[in-house]
């Protein structure tokens, strides 16, 4: 069967790279609608053609599961992600942790929006957690996507910005100054479930499945990607 | 990515969304180029609905409309069997609707430069007011008229908040190049990105050294 | 000439600080002449016979077919109604060349193949416009437009046909090429033609029915002789009274070019360009500036008519130094002649006496 | 004339099909008639003059200052030539005001206070263009648009007028209110007036040089009253042949409005609507077609003038029944007279031959 | 988020964006409603750049034109000591840069179709070029641009990719009402959303509104 799979737009070179194989092997071909998880979750709400959603965070999926648009019992876990602090690749660092973002010398920081990007939620619970984040709130600039942050960070528009570890290694032009440990920082999953209104679930199933395996695990490994925690 | 492919699939999408337009475009430029009718403002507020919402909005009140159960997209799917969103029908609407108010606009202020006497002319001469409508108001406006497709074109090239919402990132089916260029730069692929950059700039460059033809002869 | 009249027109048109409100009836075929100072309402009268003036309410037939009436809500589109009408300023479709302009009303109401109007060629060679088919109008001069103008209202196979001024940008030469042209389709179409003109050579040549506004309201109307021969008219309509006959050629001379036109009343002796044949028909128009008289019939002159008359009438002329006299020449046929004052006192001319109007045959205008 | 000639134009324009060519000498003050057929190159040669036509080449200077010298590359711009500009179609503003559209000029040029064009309640009054001034063009009709055209051109204080057929629009009435008006301006004002029409009265009343044109040549230019006496000029540039004598007032009689007038070789009684003064000088205009002759001096007519005259040449006329005679009234003073070949016969008229010229008081135009 | 300093904002930022292409829109405008001149159809295609590629992509050429680093933002940072990017000054120019060819092209119709008899008649009577295009091309050429100017506005009041790109958002001075209605509406608070939503459309019924008021007092 054809499978339409909304996935997150960071998950797009590890699933491209994917595809074919498991087409070759079971017959499904697969199909990807790439976008931010926000858009997809309101695409499925208004009934958009999806079999299988891959999201970038938890809350959205659950805002669908409560809506009764999953099919229960086929939500699972399959990633993970860690936070990372950059500057950019051609400057002194002026931070070593993220305490430094206090200091007078890191004039703005760029984070994802908390109130529409999962990166900016996860950014905003942690620098909560280290008591930092109510002190930073005139150097901070919120973005509407991972890219923009990145952007303002290589354009030296901010000093520092904190992304997805994925993301970082996808810019030359920006370094990475801390890494928030995975056991540290915020819970950072990508879901993956079976759309109720799909067309052929049990292939979706299938899919869904398969993607925690170790054969897309390893793929997903390659791209900075780390498997879900116990 | 087929870079050929999305081209062409653009280029189509493009070339249709502004046919599609023309029609009802140029009939509602004329009708607010006529001094003040019941409701005019209100049908200008919402034509140019459009351009003040951001695309987003737009492209998720289209969802609400034309999704599978929004009242237009359920009648196409359980009385027609056609399916829209997330597939080139949705990519279609999504930039005809956003490139409506451009040529609108535009044509308006091209039927309201054409001197009326003509008209009266070709009256007195016999022809109806269709046949005076189509064959002196009509080339009469000609320039602004083109003008305003090729804007539309444009905007049709360069389309992607509302159709990234009703018609998704789907390769091979609903990528066009500004969905291409978004979705390179989303990951970091500036020079992919580049290269699709290059090919909306000559498509835009193209249409509008053709206009400039067309207006030439037409001169 | 009210009995025959076809056309009948109770219009009112009213713009602010200006009302046309006419009540006419004119003959449904021949040339009126729309003659009026400027303002004075004859382009928007031409409009609102036309349909484009959308205030005109009242009435509106033209032979038969009922255009307009306010009171039963009835008005025909512009489009429906047969019109030629050649406007007071230039009016080509800029988009279209020549050729395209002239086809335009062609092909929407073709002409009968007999009709006088109908061939092409003839019409653009005439009206010295062949060489420029292929032009955009916006290169072209003054009175070129205006002839193309001119051509394709006559190739719209109209049955009414409105002209505003249509001459008013020619020289003398181009229009007395015209001039015979329009006489000759006035005679040949069966159609009524009204005609708005400045120039009254123009109008007393072509127009067999002359009205005259003033202020957006009719001053007079009629029948061309009986209207031009009132001289109680408001001064300063024409540049000159005058009177016109209707005669009958009764002999030519083909060598001289010399005609002899009688007419109840006496015997003109004319020049005439072309050959005449005896019992054809002529209308012959004669200013009064023209006419001298003498006391004796004079003898020895160039002069080569001198007709007997009786002083009828006299009053003052528009120059406070010439005053008019009215001329019975017998059998009803009236002839003006405005002489000085001077001359009047010196000669002791007055109502009742008994003169000689000499004419010359070059001053009589055909 | 020509050693006073102070406008040097040596002008060609080149357009696809038409080709102006001129070379012309024109005097710096009085008025310059611009005669010639449709098409044949009035508008283009104007607005050659106005650095209106990109393409013009040549040399052009007025009164003094060279506005153009493509030897040089000199080309002054069309804002600094100091032009007063009547185009041949309307050409007001339609987004200004009437009253707008006459501050327009004035505005940028301000005249100087004494100057005749200064005052613009005189100046529309005189027009009969006060009423309209919070008009839109737009409402006006065809002759009030181009009245407030030629004031719009008068008030800005040109130094050169150009004149596009400034009142083909306008009846004879108001012709004949304007035509004095432009007389007293040309007289007041020391600027040249180069002047386009189509009718002959205008030019002969208004002009003291002429050009005749013919497919963007000069065929004639010279001052008017010897360009007019030529017989040769092609036939059709004016509607008769004529002559202009340019007298003197010796008597006036106030009561009969009758004005001797006297000029070498004769006198001719004519009437005045307004008293003249003993000495002032005037010019008269005779029409060929207005002048018979006589083998006596006549007696008993109302024909005031009659004066003796040599028969010194004979050409046929564009009537093919006519003939023109040109006369010797003595002194080197011309006089034309069309008469019918007829008539020429009957009386033996010949050459050399020894006649009495009658001319009617109200025939002289002035 | 306060909705009444978000209006204000918007319409502030809009209209400042709106007068400030005015000048150069216009004479660019002029400019390419003139017969063919070398490198004619290269302007235009610049010009209409930020039509045809997608916001984002915009947002990212600005972001290198006037960031930090870029050649325009280091001289106005260095020179002048003025921050551009995450500021006002970077929305009013996103907003700027995105509506300036709806304006051009508007504009440029309205200029060919002005008849250029009425200018040659205004030099005739002592204007010269500045002059005569004031007092006569521009008020002829008045109601088209008034119409690009309303659409110029009305693309203001909804441009969103490009200013997010390069203005961020920071609470309280860079929001405008097409960033609010993007965040509500990817929370799924479509009431909140269609707040914004209203005050956009009335908005934009306003400058539509007003700009008829002012053709009409024109003609
Ligand atoms: N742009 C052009 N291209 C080709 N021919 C032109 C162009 N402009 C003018 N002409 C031609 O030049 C000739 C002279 O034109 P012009 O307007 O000077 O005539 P005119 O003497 O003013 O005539 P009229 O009395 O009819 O106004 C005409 O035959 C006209 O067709
Ligand atoms: N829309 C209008 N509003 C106000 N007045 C108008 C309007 N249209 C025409 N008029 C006035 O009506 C009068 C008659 O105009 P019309 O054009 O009929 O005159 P006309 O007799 O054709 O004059 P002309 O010989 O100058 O062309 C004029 O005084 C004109 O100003
Ligand atoms: O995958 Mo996201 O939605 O960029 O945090
Ligand atoms: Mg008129
Ligand atoms: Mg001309």
């Amino acid at each position: 069967a054809d499978l339409t799979v909304f996935a997150a737009a960071s998950l797009s070179d590890a699933l491209n790279e994917l595809a074919p194989g498991y087409a070759k092997a079971t017959g499904d071909k697969l199909r990807f609608n790439l976008a931010s998880s926000g858009a997809l979750t309101r695409q499925i709400r208004e009934g958009a053609p999806a079999d299988v959603i891959i999201s970038a965070d938890e809350l959205r999926v659950d805002q669908l599961e409560n809506g009764g648009l999953l099919l229960p019992g086929t939500r699972k876990t399959i990633l993970a992600n860690t936070l990372v602090l950059v500057v950019a690749a051609d400057r002194p660092a002026p931070v070593a942790a993220m305490s430094d973002l206090a200091s007078p010398a890191v004039r703005r920081v760029a984070f994802g929006d908390p109130a529409t990007v999962p990166v900016g939620t996860y950014s905003k619970e942690y620098l909560g957690k280290l008591g930092l984040w109510d002190g930073l709130q005139a150097k901070t600039v919120f973005l509407d996507n991972v890219r923009a942050v990145l952007a303002a960070v290589e354009a030296g528009n901010a000093d520092a910005g904190i992304v997805y570890k994925t993301d970082a290694l996808i810019s030359q032009k920006v370094k990475i100054a801390v890494e928030v440990p995975l056991a540290e920082g915020p819970s950072i999953t990508y879901p993956v479930a079976v759309v109720k209104a799909g067309k052929s679930p049990e292939a979706a199933k299938r899919f869904a499945a398969w993607l925690a395996g170790s054969e897309a695990q390893a793929v997903f490994a390659k791209y900075g990607f780390l498997p879900p925690g116990p | 990515m087929d870079v050929l492919q999305i081209t062409l699939f653009t280029l189509a999408i493009a070339l249709a969304g502004t046919l599609l337009i023309l029609p009802p475009g140029i009939a509602l430029a004329w009708l607010l180029a006529r001094p003040a009718w019941p409701g005019k403002a209100a049908v200008e507020t919402l034509v140019a609905l459009p351009l003040v919402i951001p695309p987003v909005a737009t492209g998720l009140i289209l969802l609400k409309l034309v999704g599978r159960r929004g009242p237009l997209g359920s009648f196409f799917e359980n009385m027609l069997g056609i399916e829209i969103v997330f597939t080139w029908k949705a990519v279609l609407i999504a930039t005809a609707v956003m490139s409506f108010p451009l040529f609108v606009r535009t044509a308006r202020v091209a039927f309201e430069e054409v001197d009326p006497r003509f008209n009266q002319v070709a009256r007195t001469l016999g022809a109806g007011p269709w046949d005076a409508f189509f064959t002196v108001t009509l080339p009469l406006a000609a320039r602004g008229l083109l003008a305003g497709a090729v804007l539309a074109f444009a905007r049709a090239l360069g389309e992607f908040g509302a159709t990234i919402m009703i018609a998704g990132v789907i390769p091979g089916e609903t990528i066009t190049l500004a969905l291409g260029i978004y979705h390179h730069v989303q990951l970091g692929r500036d020079a992919e990105a580049s290269v699709l950059l290059a090919i909306s700039i000559a498509l835009a460059f193209g249409a509008l050294w053709l206009s400039e033809r067309l207006v030439r002869k037409n001169a | 000439m009210s009995a025959a009249a076809s056309i009948h027109a109770r219009i009112r048109v009213a713009h602010p600080g200006f009302t046309l409100d006419v009540d006419l009836a004119l003959p449904g075929r021949g040339v009126t002449a729309l003659f009026g100072h400027s303002g004075s309402g004859k382009t928007t009268c031409l409009r609102a016979f036309a349909g484009l003036e959308p205030a005109a309410s009242g009435f509106l037939s033209v032979n038969g077919e009922t255009w307009l009436d306010s009171g039963r809500r009835h008005r025909v589109p512009v489009h429906r109604r047969a019109l030629g009408y050649v406007f007071q300023e230039a009016s080509l479709f800029p988009h279209l060349s020549v050729y395209q302009n002239l086809e335009y009303g062609r092909r929407r109401r073709p002409p009968a193949p007999a009709a006088p109007s109908a061939d092409i060629a003839d019409l653009t060679g005439l009206l010295g416009i062949g060489h420029l088919l292929d032009r955009r109008p916006q290169t072209l001069s003054g009175g070129e437009r205006q002839r193309v103008a001119i051509a394709r209202a006559l190739l719209a196979s109209p049955r009414l046909l409105l002209m505003d001024e249509p001459l008013a940008a020619l020289d003398h030469a181009r229009k007395a090429e015209i001039l015979p042209y329009l006489e000759r389709l006035r005679d040949a179409l069966d159609i009524p033609v009204i005609y708005v003109s400045h120039s009254p050579d123009e109008v007393i040549r072509l127009a067999d029915h002359l009205v005259l506004l003033s202020g957006g309201r009719v001053a007079a109307s009629g029948p061309l002789a009986s209207t031009l021969a009132r001289l109680d008219l408001p001064p300063g309509f024409f540049d000159d009274a005058s009177v016109v006959i209707d005669g009958t050629v009764v002999a030519h001379d083909p060598d001289y070019h010399f005609s002899t036109v009688a007419f109840p009343g006496g015997e003109l002796r004319i020049t005439r360009p072309s050959p005449d044949v005896p019992g054809r028909a002529l209308r012959i128009r004669i200013k009064a500036g023209d006419v001298s008289l003498a006391l004796q019939p004079p003898d020895g002159t160039t002069i080569a008519n001198s007709l007997p008359a009786r002083i009828v009438e006299q009053i003052p002329a528009a120059d406070p130094g010439h005053v008019l006299l009215s001329l019975d020449l017998g059998a009803g046929t009236r002839l003006s002649a405005r002489i000085t004052r001077h001359s009047r006192d010196r000669l002791g001319l007055a109502p009742g006496r008994q003169v000689w109007a000499q004419v010359k045959a070059v001053a009589v205008l055909v």
